[in-house]
């Protein structure tokens, strides 16, 4: 056994095995370094691993030595590959970013606690997207969500701790209901294996209990993915959360459950129960419409400004929900590519508002009036964010856009309502970006308004538009994302047709 | 027969339990309840040939958790002031759940039945197979920690977040109460010292407590027991030894860096197994390698990692534990 | 018989929904925390209940004993993951809620709602 | 045998009902606890007989741990009730110096 | 030999059954919390003495009767502790018993769950702030459906107690 055979084990193992060790050296400063330096690591395996499956190739790694159905697999294509890239990606960006506001906001005595806390959470993530495994996915759900609630609650705010509550039961409910679903199809098939449920799905004779799984794994996946009504713990939990945090769980986490939620739909039920393509159509499809509408209709109403960018990932997400839905290779495109675009997005956007926050001392829309002026770094980085939400041509945002229309375009009368839902809701992105544009730049500062002193630091800043300069070369160079995001469209419908 | 007489009393009792923790407006009693429930649900696990599970669901369910719903609500509060609001759409939702899930098992397998597809497919070669590959008697320590491995690394990983998530919000300790002089406020609500013969029992019962979780630990392999349970175990004792003497004698006899150290090392112990694995040739977990012989190896890893799952286990709910009792007399 | 073979099913049912219903319908935490850890339960109960074999007993070899059933060791493995799992969510749920009635002086989730609402 | 052993554990199974329905049914909090207490010994039996009963005498650790852990939540509850009653002094002391 | 250990164990086994049937009958019907304890507690120790003793006899010579053995050791050590530790707390906490009735009416049923350790506090309250500060604890204390007859009783019990611990830790608290 080379490294390089080790690699698909690595890409989750380096996180695993640093926690325990960040958590127990206390030395000063060192949580920080240990986490980051692991991080980067699996950043770089999963880079790694990223080009060995863009060539097409699946990598299969037996945990403990034993074989598919019995053990548990990892299971690599292009599309958890990619998904690894964006997580390790987005924690370490975030990480490195925060490197100055998790000083000032966790204080030295909690920081093992902390950064092992973010360790297990990359982890968790991580090893949700690369296992193969249906029960491993929940078992990493829960280290990548028990983090995330610690990670939460350790904002400022006491409002953090009510969020955090919140955020506890709908995910222990969405985690549980993905278990009942695995538990029915577990019934029905005897395996765990997620290609092995793949094969065996499709033998069930009475398809009720597969129907029923579905369905329960699906509303388990979309609580968890904060897809439209099951969406209220999200933007609390975003507001209140400290700053780097945010970026890192914006970015990251609820792109992970949706990929769940792709990768379990078409590759165990869409082969199995007969028009289940209609089916997915008719779950995803009215709440991804509602979730484009409502989200974007609270993010203009908004004036806290994480919570406005909450609301509009609550809206972006409606996107990634209506290209899956489509079952076509182009959705899935435009749906893959958007989880990763907008996970830059958001993620440099995130980061803008944490430096704003650093120097305002308050995230309230009115209160940042001048901001264009004194820190014109910051609020630039806001700007290019925001018209990659809005979808402007150039922008990350713009890609994505483009595939799910024209996805859209082909699914007749259905597709072409869909296509002016998208550029309606782009309208409405414009105007909640706009708002904030308009005190940024155009709004004189109250009288009484806090003295702000200049630009954010550059250690802040610096991370910051390497976000979003990386968001504008995707943009320009299409071929890494879309090239994977295509390629695992095709594997996905591959295994479907 | 047997089973579904025994079944048909212990389920209805656990549908009246859980009826009534709904219904009571006592948060005490609400918690008492469940430990009944907790109880009746190890009790049917023990029927339905899961004594693992049911032994797990004991020490946790009905003795961890009772104990820990009891500290919390030492330090909240007892009655649950608020009428239910907005009863019908939380009525609707559940029932519409209950019917799709008796609509759907209506066509599942009934308790028992041999034929029923679980019993075909893994489930079959991982009891045909576990006396050759691995031997050891208990076939679901030998899944647990060996065939699947990584889901207990996982869970490892998950009660070790628990544990950092408990320290770092209740790590940071409040100003003391002023309105009762504070060594007398310790002395009458941090244990049970001045009572006599709870005294002595629970100090006599401690020792044989973690001696019999250590008889766990080591004999998980032939009967059921493992990690989780000895590891819960060990740390009832310590509790009991908390409750009879008081929270800081408790802390002196496992001192909370002791404790929050354990955990971190047993995370640490279980992720080592694994990589010194891939260092040795093999894969992530494959204790095989371990040593020359694959099944003197298998029985090498399953030991380690065992002891590293009570390590933090036992670490675990300790730190817990304390973190929550210290709460209280400050 | 085949209902009475099926009641572990039907029980299962029923315990989920008092569970969800005293999550969503109770705003006193602890409460809702209860509900959600007889909502766990309930998914052990239906894991377990497939384990079970006709003439069966526990997946422990018995030594010298021929022929023997044995039920299904998967589920108890699954089982013994999730009940960890969720003691380990309660755990961290409840120093939550110790933190909120400090930073609160309550745990009633409406009187918090409005607690917040007024800043 | 196994009838004897079947029956013995039906009375204790029924026993087990009058407990549970004596903890449903209060009326004070001790009897509650009266109840769990009770219920968590014959459970202790309960499994004792069954594991007879099923052939595997073996799982009596079962019965072991259920009978130590029973006696850990009894402590619990009283080091509750303890601190309950030093609680509610302080806040009716609290109270009256207001 | 085997057959007379079978009929001995059985007959254990049945006695020791039906004790703990008539343990559960008694808790069921029962006047009052302590005749209910006792019943409990009794049957809890003789019946599952006779049960296990009846396992053991089935156990033959292995670990089997040993591990009765323990469990038999260590339900006769913490069940009795059990109750009386619960006993104490009872008898603390002023649950009433039917032995202490002066007038010998039969006893009102004892306050339910919210109400029962109110007693205590109210007459300390009342020792250190006077009748009207108890009155105010009591109706704040108590939940809203029986407030009125458990402040009613509280402070009538308050009054025929006279808490002289009380007074005189307040005493020495104000000295």
């Amino acid at each position: 056994m080379t490294l390089y055979d080790q690699l698909p084990a690595l890409v989750v193992v380096v996180l695993l095995f640093t926690a325990p060790i960040t958590y127990m050296l206390r030395l000063h400063g060192f949580p920080w370094f240990s986490a980051t330096a692991a991080v980067v690591t699996s950043f770089l395996v999963a880079c790694s691993l990223a080009a060995t499956t863009i060539t097409g190739e699946t990598i299969i790694y037996e945990m403990g030595g034993w074989p598919a159905p019995y053990g548990i697999v990892l299971h690599i294509d292009a599309l958890s590959a990619l998904m690894a890239m964006l997580i390790t990606g987005a924690s370490s960006a975030a990480l490195i970013f925060g490197f100055k506001s998790l000083a000032d906001e966790v204080g030295e005595e909690t920081a093992p606690a902390f950064f092992a806390a973010w360790l297990l959470c990359t982890a968790g993530l991580v090893g949700m997207v690369i296992t193969g495994d249906a029960f491993n996915i929940f078992v990493f759900m829960e280290i990548s969500s028990l983090s995330t609630y610690v990670l939460i609650s350790a904002g400022p705010d006491r409002r953090a701790l009510i969020s955090t509550y919140r955020y506890i039961v709908m995910g222990t409910v969405g985690a549980t209901f993905y278990l009942i679903g695995v538990g029915f199809l577990y019934m029905v098939t005897g395996t765990l294996n997620t290609a092995d449920l793949a094969a065996r799905v499709g033998q069930v004779e009475d398809i009720r209990l597969v129907l029923v799984a579905a369905g329960f794994v699906s509303v388990g996946l979309a609580i968890k993915a904060a897809i439209f009504p099951l969406h209220s713990w999200m933007p609390n939990a975003y507001t209140f959360a400290p700053n780097a945090v945010t970026v890192f769980i914006a970015a990251a986490s609820t792109k992970v459950s949706l990929y769940v939620l792709m990768r379990v739909d078409y590759a165990i039920f869409q082969n199995s129960i007969t028009n289940h393509d209609v089916q997915l159509t008719f779950f995803l499809v009215p709440l991804g419409v509602l979730a484009l509408f409502a989200g974007s209709m609270l993010a203009i109403y908004e004036k806290n400004l994480k919570r406005l960018l909450a609301y509009s990932s609550v809206a972006q997400i409606g996107y990634i929900a209506l290209g899956i839905s489509m079952t076509s290779v182009a959705g899935l495109t435009g749906a893959i590519v958007h989880m990763f675009n907008h996970g830059l997005i958001k993620g440099g956007m995130f980061m803008a508002v944490a430096c704003l926050a650093l120097r305002y001392r308050t995230v309230n829309v009115a209160n940042l009036a001048g901001a264009g002026k004194t820190m014109p770094w910051t609020m630039a980085a806001f700007v290019v964010g925001g018209l990659g939400l809005v979808g402007v041509p150039l922008t990350p945002g713009f890609i994505s856009k483009w595939y799910l229309v024209l996805a859209a375009l082909d699914e007749g009368w259905l597709g072409a309502m869909l296509v002016a839902v998208i550029l309606i809701s782009s309208l409405l992105a414009v105007i909640y970006v706009w708002k904030v544009i308009e005190v940024a730049y155009f709004a004189e500062p109250r009288a009484n308004a806090v003295p702000v002193n200049g630009e954010a630091p550059l250690a802040m800043l610096i991370p910051t538009w390497i976000v979003v300069l990386t968001g504008i070369w995707i943009a320009l160079d299409t071929s890494v994302t879309v090239g994977l995001a295509s390629l695992a469209a095709k594997n996905l419908l591959g295994v479907a047709l | 027969m047997m089973t579904i007489v025994f079944s048909l009393f212990l389920l209805t009792m656990l549908v009246i339990v859980a009826v009534a923790i709904l219904r009571t407006d006592n948060l005490f009693t609400a918690v008492m309840l469940s430990g009944i429930f907790s109880l009746i649900m190890a009790a049917n696990f023990f029927i339905l040939d899961a004594a693992d599970v049911a032994l797990t669901e004991a020490v946790i369910g009905a003795g961890i958790s009772t104990v820990l719903f009891l500290s919390a609500l030492a330090l909240t509060a007892e009655h649950d002031r608020s009428p239910p609001v907005g009863t019908w759409v939380p009525l609707l939702t559940s029932s519409a759940l209950g019917g799709v899930i008796i609509f759907a098992t209506f066509q599942a397998p009934r308790l028992g039945d041999p034929n029923a597809i679980v019993h075909q497919h893994v489930a079959p070669w991982y009891l045909e197979k576990t006396p050759e590959l691995i031997d050891v008697p208990n076939v679901v320590t030998a899944v647990l920690a060996s065939f699947r491995g990584y889901d207990t690394l996982g869970e490892v990983f998950v009660v070790f977040i628990a544990c950092i998530g408990v320290m770092s919000l209740l790590g940071r300790v409040r100003p003391r109460r002023e309105s009762i002089e504070e060594d007398e406020f310790d002395k009458r609500t941090d244990n049970l010292r001045h009572h006599l013969i709870p005294r002595v029992v629970g100090k006599m019962l401690v020792p044989f407590i973690v001696l019999f979780g250590l008889y766990v630990q080591f004999h998980g392999d032939f009967g059921p027991g493992g990690g989780f349970q000895a590891g819960a175990l060990i740390a009832a004792g310590v509790i009991l030894y908390s409750l009879v003497e008081g929270g800081p004698r408790g802390r002196e006899l496992v001192p909370e860096w002791f404790s929050s150290m354990l955990v971190a090392l047993g995370a640490f112990t279980y992720a080592s197994v694994g990589v010194a694995s891939m260092a040795m040739g093999g894969r992530f977990l494959d204790y095989s390698v371990l040593s020359h012989d694959p099944i003197h190896g298998q029985h090498m890893g399953i030991l380690i990692i065992e002891a590293g799952v009570g390590m933090t286990v036992a670490g675990v709910m300790i730190t817990i534990f304390h973190a929550f009792s210290r709460r209280g007399i400050r | 018989m085949e209902l009475l073979g099926l009641y572990n099913y039907f029980v299962f049912a029923v315990l989920l929904m008092i569970g969800l219903y005293c999550i969503l319908a109770r705003t006193n935490i602890i409460k809702s925390l209860i509900g959600l850890t007889i909502f766990q339960s309930a998914v052990f109960l239906l894991y377990i209940s497939m384990d079970k074999i006709d003439g069966g007993t526990a997946p422990i070899i018995q030594e010298g004993v021929e022929n023997q059933v044995f039920a299904n060791p998967l589920p108890q493995v699954l089982i013994l993951t999730a009940i960890v799992v969720g003691i380990s969510t309660t755990a961290l749920a409840l120093a939550v809620t110790v933190r909120i009635k400090e930073a609160y002086g309550t745990i009633e989730e409406d009187k918090i709602q409005e607690m917040d609402r007024e800043l | 045998m196994e009838w004897i052993y079947f029956g013995t554990s039906i009375a204790i199974l029924v026993t087990m009902v009058l407990a549970v329905v004596r903890g449903l049914i209060g009326p004070t909090i001790f009897d509650r606890v009266l109840a769990v207490n009770m219920f968590g010994t014959k459970t202790v039996l309960f499994l004792a007989v069954i594991s007879f009963l099923s052939g595997r005498p073996d799982f009596l650790d079962l019965a072991l741990a259920y009978a130590l852990i029973n006696f850990i939540g009894v402590f619990a509850v009283l080091l509750f009730f303890q601190s309950r009653g030093v609680r509610r002094e302080a806040e009716a002391e609290r109270e009256a110096n207001k | 030999m085997d057959l007379v250990l079978d009929i001995a164990s059985a007959v254990l086994l049945l006695t020791g059954g039906f004790f703990v049937f008539v343990g559960g009958f008694g808790v069921m019907r029962m006047p009052e919390f302590f005749t209910r304890m006792h019943a409990a507690s009794l049957t809890d120790t003789g019946g599952a003495a006779l049960i296990l003793l009846g396992l053991m006899l089935q156990g033959g010579l292995t670990l089997v009767p040993l591990k009765l053995a323990a469990i038999f050791l260590f339900l006769f050590l913490t069940s009795p502790t059990a109750s009386y530790a619960l006993a104490n707390a009872a008898l603390l906490s002023g649950v009433k018993t039917a032995c202490r009735n002066e007038t010998g009416s039969p006893l009102p049923e004892n306050q339910p769950d919210n109400a029962t350790s109110r007693p205590a506090t109210v007459s300390r309250a009342k020792a250190s702030a006077g009748k009207t500060a108890a009155k105010k604890v009591s109706r704040k204390a108590a939940p809203a459906k029986p407030a009125k007859t458990a402040a009613k009783k509280a402070v009538k019990k308050a009054a025929r107690k006279p808490a002289k611990k009380t007074a005189k830790k307040t005493a020495r608290k104000k000295s």
